[in-house]
């Protein structure tokens, strides 16, 4: 079975790259992923989306953009509003960003809002971070990126002034979902 | 060493290029194109290749044949807007034969368009964009690996049939990550030129052998004095307005394809030994077309896809087969008609029923968007 | 010394971009980045001491997207005006 | 304190020459664009506020670039034309109907680099038209390459070890050609270049107004700005008004220092006159630019 | 009032222009074109017209596309090299829906080929030259009458139709003399713009009359702030990447030309009534191809000849009937085969055999040389 | 009296670098390019002879035009390039193998007119290759249009009441963007343009000399000179050698002056050397501009 | 009937205008002409050649290029050798340039030699009319055209300054044929 | 006075033109157009006084068309060399 995961927020809330690091870190798991992008013009104030398919096989590749999505990451209002209909109706995991998101727009049945922006400056200091804060928490909740992949990825893929804050803001959503969430399991 | 890497379409194809022996880049911005030429401005310098930002796309290709005459494998990569202004020299390499490459990557047109989004518009510019007749060869992928792939075809045909040679790839596979096997220079085989059996002063830079209709080739610097002629000239590269030498030149630069096709054309056909409609789609519609099929086999439709590979030429005997089974062949498209002129005209005369699904849009649509566009079209499957 | 002139300081909030630049131009350092943000997200420029504003417009000319306006005060009175919408204005007096 | 007002007073003072349905516009925070965009729209009331022109007048043609979307948002007659063309498109505007005043506004790749050539003979022509062009040193919509202005050694997306060309200083080819209006200046001296716009808009032959500007976002990150602060404080430290002697005077250096100034500022026949020599067009008589020059 | 005049085609071909209302012509020099705008160097200006020479064709193409929105009627005149030169523009006017006309006169190709001979080499081109998908109308004469009359119907078109328009003649017509009634502005009619209907603030530059699908067109300097947006745009002339406007966009494009095929479309028949065998040619080579057919006629054979006026659209109709009584269709035209690409695809589901004809050589070639080639091209008549 | 005698003796000075099988060329009579040409050849001999340069170094690359027709007689490794795309060409010649030297020979409709813009930003970059540019005032192989160079007032095919235009000085203006080598002649300066290339050919960077050329046949007879001979006299009237001492004082003028000499000789790094600054090529130390300069 | 004739001669003979001021005589006689052209790039030393078809009815045009001249003008050797096989081998008149013409290429039956260049030098001053000459020679033989037609003609074609030269050299053309020559019958 | 050198004006008569120039730059005078013409049917410039010749070579390098070439006399006898075909020379002396 494909696992379809959508991530969409508003552009300079750090999108592509979270799911270009959760791309890196499922191919480093083994599977054959697909990850394509979506953006507007501006660089703040649009909307930006990842799409990342993860294919049992390579010889099963098909589409390029989700279909329906068996997760979905929104971390703002709006683009959870636009891309609510690539949503399956009984989504595995649906991760929304408190701080921007008050309903959700579906009544999807697993439902998991954290105010990562918020979370990301009390906890590291900055809000640039909320992106891969949401991937420690989504490392947690789901397992599937152990943090070690992770912290590695991070590492190879981030511009190395900014490796550290990232994996400090991994590190404290990580810790963070350890404390106050439970863990779901993903079907793939 | 064969290395497996996640990486987006441009950077798959500038990887291609590096492994099949990339000397020259030449480039000029555009979207979705740039990121290609960015990865080469930071790589190909460690491998000894040079990347230069011409003032245009004309000085581009223009630089790009003078490149290959001086003996370096050199590609380009652009987008429409910037194809267009290569159509001049775009003959000018079709007469010279130059074998240069160039990456087409395929936004929303025409004229400006939309810049970030994606397109098939440019199926029949890709080979008719300069005037008088010609040949190029043109491939189109469907997926990173295969951008990567078609970019490492695309040298070993310039090289080996002496013509220009574009890769029709289109804005979602640029910037799209699949994994893909990725090889260092010398790992992959690609075509080199075929070095003058005569001394100077008895070589004949436009003399073609007689089996493969490829005249071998003198690089400048080696003393042949070699003349790049762009006005019809005979086999030493001299004007001449004979018309028998005429017709020879120009029926030679289409035939050197034809003649050799069999290391040029190339389909690919799924679920198709059975179909009783065949889809055809290329490029990343396909990849749609391909998951729609799959619905509609569930479904218990007799459905197939074929996907041509080289679009110019087209895989004509691929397509006759993969259609053996099916009375109805319907083209789905991101124009208004264009590969599907191709496929009325070849499969016409069998009396098919050769419908067209234009999707005008953007952005790719995925399976579910693409059966509305054929429900849009009238065409019930 | 003649009398101050006073000035409105009129923002028009849903336009800016939180650059900065107004803020670094003013020579009299009264326009500063505010709380609120609007519809974009921006956190819009605000005023601290509209009776210091010595109606210089650098910091109209220097804002790249159009928000501000300097004016003769309508009513004598030195204000900053955030226009948060077409009926809503936020008024900042010292 | 939030209250009930008109709206129509809290208009920006050029609201009415901008599409305002458009805005917030499409630029970055802290852009340049705008500053200059602001500038010349400014000068355009202020003519107009004399009688000088009439809006009716001016078409506002730009180029493809993040410059280039300026005619997007303003509300005069205009026209987003292909990547280094808008001077092309202008003479088509002028020789059909002289009446009406070509304003090109586009970036320094768009003009400079790929418009090069009509920058040169329209120059060298004096053909009559405006050029307003804002040089953010880089191609910057399309992701921050190197651009013919780019300092040398400077870092773009297309020369991430250093740009080992040499820049180019547009001006003071512009000059060279024999432009009638010639001037450079900043973003920091936004009244100079409104100042520039009022000269030169009233004028006939070929006038040119470069506006150095920044692009914090692109460019600016890219060579280590974190805010546009910062970066316009870098600009204005090389940034220097001049009366320079000699066109040799004129500098283009990013560590030393980029001249300001008005280069050039004479009142030669332009292109349309010149045709005029020649032929009896209805129109000689009602050039704007004739009309203009006799004042 | 109407004269006769001995004229070449390029003589005839700025008359034309002049007595169709022709406002600016900016030109390039280029064999074999220059003397056209030689003519109209010496001739436009007294009838009040500009004549500008531009530094290349890039600039001449924008310029026009500028010339029309300031609401001149305006036309260039170029050959091959130029016209792929303004390949990227061509998208701007279609895109613009500028009525700008552009007289091709094509010469022996590919590149620089051969700048005095003649050609048929660029029908492709004329159609599919810039990148994206779009509509423009291209006819090609056969004499210099007909020269005449399709620059006059190619103004017509341009301002109905709002869509670029080109006049795809060719080096022999451009340099021979014939006998041409011509007219004086005023004396033949052209469509004119339709004017706006609203005020300024309420007009929309991009919105179609649903009829004709044609957008009214208002002028620069008239008041109503027209934005000419080369980017995708909504009826306002604003940048959008909405599907749907993009799809009603482009559909437009094509389908405005369509729509009024009766404007458009043209084609001659010459004994066909009874033809088993029909020739397609057009231009030039189709005035041989009349006289093989009389020679062949005269031999007692049933073959006729269809001569497309308008080659983009064709006048399919008109072929269809043409060939009503015919089991072959021969398309013969100096190319591999380019026009016998799109007859083939229109009568291939007839099941009728289509044969083409190549013939390649830089001279036109009268009936005995035409016949020549049907001989090498193994097809017997 | 007539004898029999070897043929080898009789062979021109130059016919080893000439594809003499092609001769005689397709100029018209009194056509200054032949003498042009020659003045090259000559130069290219006389430093091969000095063990300076191999032939086989070279690449003569032109565009289209009666001049572009010289890769037609030239016994080198050349090019016949679209009409004003040989500097673009030169470019990949010389990125493609930095050993190689390409020479660009063209006209001035060629060079300045629709290829100005490889010519504005070759002489930028100060791009490693050697430009001569036969400067005949027109259009000439299309007939005898206006050319960027025609005199103003002069008649030309398409300017039949007289060129409106102003004439672009190509020399200063490739001096004013920063080239190595810059400098005019006429072709009554055969020697002159000899020692020019012997100078420019073996120098890094972007060198240009234009030579001042006569079109007896086209645009000649189109502005009423008789024969070559009066065109060349009338053209040497104007013609006059200077040492400017600005780029100012360098007149193109037609009814007054046109300034010859060598305008600019400097030896700053070229292009190619530039890219070796940042990158450690295998073939940087190579160059043979490297090498010439270090002489 | 359609009557074909062929002109050609060397580059700089002056080739197009003879053919261009003839197909203009044909016209104002009435008859539809199709005139056209080829030649080579050089200026001298080249080919050129101009065809005229004389077509009774516009409605019968067909041909652009002469198939089979029923008149061959043959001004220089080199091209009556490559034009010989256009001409019909019965053609109505032959016309050669005795000064660069010895023979015949083929055994035309009617072959009119006349040295028109040295004629047009010896009696007009100057080879470069001998076009106009010849136009003379053939008014007068033909009949084709009327002398007060040509000359209209030549005056509304040719550059000012040439006018005069020229109507100098057509009547002297006619004028020596008059007085030397015999009249031809053309069947039109 | 050192004696004057005695040159050979070699002329490829196949390549001239007839243009001139030659003649005209000569300082000598001493080349003309002859009465023989060539395979294109130019009158090729001939030489009248070779002992005036005094190897300036402004006539071969003002000659567009590589028809000159000016050597000190193999012979020492000055003279016109003018090449009519490759076995076929024509000697001009004084
Ligand atoms: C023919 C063509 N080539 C390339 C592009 C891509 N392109 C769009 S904008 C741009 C450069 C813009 O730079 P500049 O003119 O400096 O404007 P800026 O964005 O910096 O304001 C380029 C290369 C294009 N649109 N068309
Ligand atoms: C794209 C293109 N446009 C136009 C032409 C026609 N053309 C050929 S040569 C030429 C001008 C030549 O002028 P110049 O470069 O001055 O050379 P000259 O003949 O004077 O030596 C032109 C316009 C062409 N070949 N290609
Ligand atoms: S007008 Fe001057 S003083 Fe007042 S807020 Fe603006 S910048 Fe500050
Ligand atoms: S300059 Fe304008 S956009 Fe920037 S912070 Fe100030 S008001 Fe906001
Ligand atoms: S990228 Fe740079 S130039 Fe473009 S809008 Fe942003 S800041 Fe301005
Ligand atoms: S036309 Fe002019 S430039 Fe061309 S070959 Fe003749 S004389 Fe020389
Ligand atoms: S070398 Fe000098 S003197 Fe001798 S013939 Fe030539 S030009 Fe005259
Ligand atoms: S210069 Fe040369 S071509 Fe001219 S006349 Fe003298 S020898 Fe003949
Ligand atoms: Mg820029
Ligand atoms: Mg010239």
């Amino acid at each position: 079975m494909t696992l379809e995961i959508i991530i969409a927020g508003r552009g300079g809330q750090g999108i592509l790259l979270t799911g270009y690091l959760l791309g890196k870190a499922l191919v480093k798991k083994g599977y054959y992923v697909v990850n394509s992008e979506m953006y507007s013009a501006e660089t703040r104030g649009g909307f930006s989306r990842s799409d990342l398919i993860v294919f049992p096989s390579e010889a099963e590749i098909d589409i390029i953009k989700v279909r329906k999505a068996d997760i979905a990451i929104f971390m703002y209002k709006d683009q959870m509003h636009s891309y609510a209909e690539y949503v399956k109706p009984d989504a595995q995991l649906i991760i929304l960003d408190g701080t921007f998101i008050e309903e959700p727009a579906k009544p999807w049945p697993r439902v998991l809002k954290v105010p990562f922006t918020r979370l990301a400056e009390e906890k590291v200091g900055t809000y640039r971070v909320a992106n891969v804060f949401m991937l420690g928490v989504f490392s947690y909740v789901t397992g599937l990126v152990d943090p070690e992949t992770m912290e590695e990825i991070i590492k190879t893929s981030v511009r190395p002034k900014w490796i550290e804050i990232n994996l400090k803001a991994f590190d404290a959503g990580y810790n963070y979902a350890k404390e106050n969430l439970e863990k779901v399991e993903i079907k793939l | 060493m064969a290395r497996r890497e996640f990486l987006t379409g441009n950077e798959a194809m500038a990887e291609a290029a590096i492994a099949a022996g990339l000397r020259v880049f030449i480039g000029y911005p555009i979207t979705p194109a740039s990121d290609l030429f960015e990865y080469l401005a930071e790589k190909l310098p460690s491998y000894g290749g040079v990347v230069f930002q011409a003032e245009d796309e004309i000085a581009a290709i223009n630089a790009l044949v003078g490149a290959t005459y001086a003996g370096a494998k050199a590609m380009t990569a652009t987008s429409g807007p910037g194809f267009s202004l290569m159509a001049e020299s775009l003959g000018l390499a079709a007469m010279l034969e130059a074998p240069i490459v160039i990456v087409y990557n395929m936004r929303t047109g025409p004229s400006t368009g939309i810049a970030t989004g994606t397109g098939q518009g440019d199926v029949m510019q890709s080979r008719w964009a300069s005037h008088g007749h010609y040949g190029v060869v043109v491939y189109s992928p469907w997926s990173v690996q295969e951008a990567y792939n078609l970019v490492v075809k695309a040298f070993d045909t310039a090289w080996r049939l002496r013509v220009p040679t574009i890769v029709l790839s289109d804005a979602v596979i640029a910037h799209t990550r699949e994994l893909a096997v990725v090889y260092e220079p010398g790992e992959v085989k690609v075509a080199d030129r075929k070095p003058p059996r005569e001394p100077p002063g008895e070589f004949k830079p436009f003399k073609p052998d007689p089996d493969d209709l490829v005249p071998p080739m003198a690089f400048y610097g080696e003393g042949y004095a070699v003349l790049a002629e762009s006005l019809v000239h005979d086999e030493r590269g001299y004007y001449t307005t004979d018309p028998e030498n005429y017709e020879r030149l120009v029926k030679r630069l289409e035939e050197k394809i034809t003649r050799n096709k069999h290391h040029v054309v190339s389909s690919e056909a799924r679920y198709t030994e059975d179909a009783e409609t065949v889809i055809v789609a290329f490029g990343t519609l396909a990849r749609s077309a391909l998951a729609l099929v799959k619905d509609l086999r569930k479904q218990g439709k007799k459905v197939g896809l074929w996907r041509p590979v080289s679009i110019w030429p087209l895989d004509e005997e691929g397509l006759s087969k993969a259609v053996e089974h099916a009375d109805r062949v319907i083209v789905a498209e991101m124009n208004l008609g264009q590969l599907y002129r191709e496929v009325a005209r070849i499969l016409g005369p069998t009396g098919r029923k050769i419908e067209l699904v234009p999707v005008l849009t953007p952005e790719l649509p995925g399976p579910d968007e693409l059966l509305g566009y054929f429900r849009k079209a009238g065409v019930e499957i | 010394m003649a009398p101050r002139r006073a000035y409105d300081i009129i923002i028009l909030a849903n336009r800016c971009k939180e650059c900065g630049l107004c803020i670094h131009v003013c020579p009299k350092k009264i326009l500063v980045t505010g709380n609120k943000q609007n519809q974009k997200g921006y956190r819009v420029t605000t005023v601290t001491k509209p009776s210091d504003c010595i109606g210089c417009r650098l910091c109209e000319f220097s804002c790249p997207d159009f928000v501000i306006r300097i004016e003769p005060s309508s009513d004598g009175v030195p204000k900053g005006l955030i226009v948060w919408g077409e009926n809503e204005v936020e008024v900042i007096k010292d | 304190m939030t209250v009930q007002v008109p709206k129509l007073e809290y208009r920006h003072r050029v609201d009415d020459l901008l599409r305002t349905e458009r805005l917030p516009h499409v630029w970055c925070p802290g852009c340049g664009i705008g500053i200059t965009l602001q500038a010349f729209l400014r000068a355009v009331k202020a003519l107009e506020a004399k009688g000088v022109i009439d809006r009716k007048q001016l078409v506002f043609v730009t180029g493809i670039g993040c410059t280039g979307r300026a005619s997007g948002y303003v509300r005069l007659d205009g026209a987003h034309t292909p990547h280094g063309r808008p001077i092309a498109y202008a003479y088509g505007v002028k020789l059909a109907n002289p009446k009406l005043v070509p304003v090109v506004f586009s970036g320094d790749g768009d003009l400079a680099g790929i418009g090069g050539n009509h920058l040169l003979h329209a120059a060298r022509r004096n053909f009559d038209m405006l050029v307003i062009m804002v040089n953010n040193f880089n191609y910057a919509l399309t992701g921050g390459q190197l651009a013919p202005t780019t300092p040398h050694g400077a870092y773009s997306t297309t020369t991430p070890k250093g740009n080992p060309e040499r820049p180019m200083d547009v001006a003071r080819l512009v000059a060279a050609l024999g432009a009638n209006y010639v001037a450079r200046w900043s973003i920091h001296y936004p009244v100079h270049i409104e100042e520039s716009v009022k000269r030169a808009l009233p004028r006939r032959g070929f006038r040119f107004i470069e506006v150095v500007s920044i692009c914090p976002e692109i460019f600016g990150r890219h060579i280590g700005f974190r805010s546009p602060v910062d970066f316009y404080e870098r600009l204005r430290k090389v940034a220097k008004v001049r009366k320079p002697k000699a066109l040799e005077e004129i500098k283009y250096d990013w560590e030393d220092e980029i001249t300001l100034g008005v280069f050039v500022d004479k009142d030669e026949p332009g292109y349309m006159e010149s045709i005029c020599q020649v032929y009896n067009y209805d129109w000689c008589k009602e050039l704007p630019e004739r009309r203009w020059s006799k004042q």
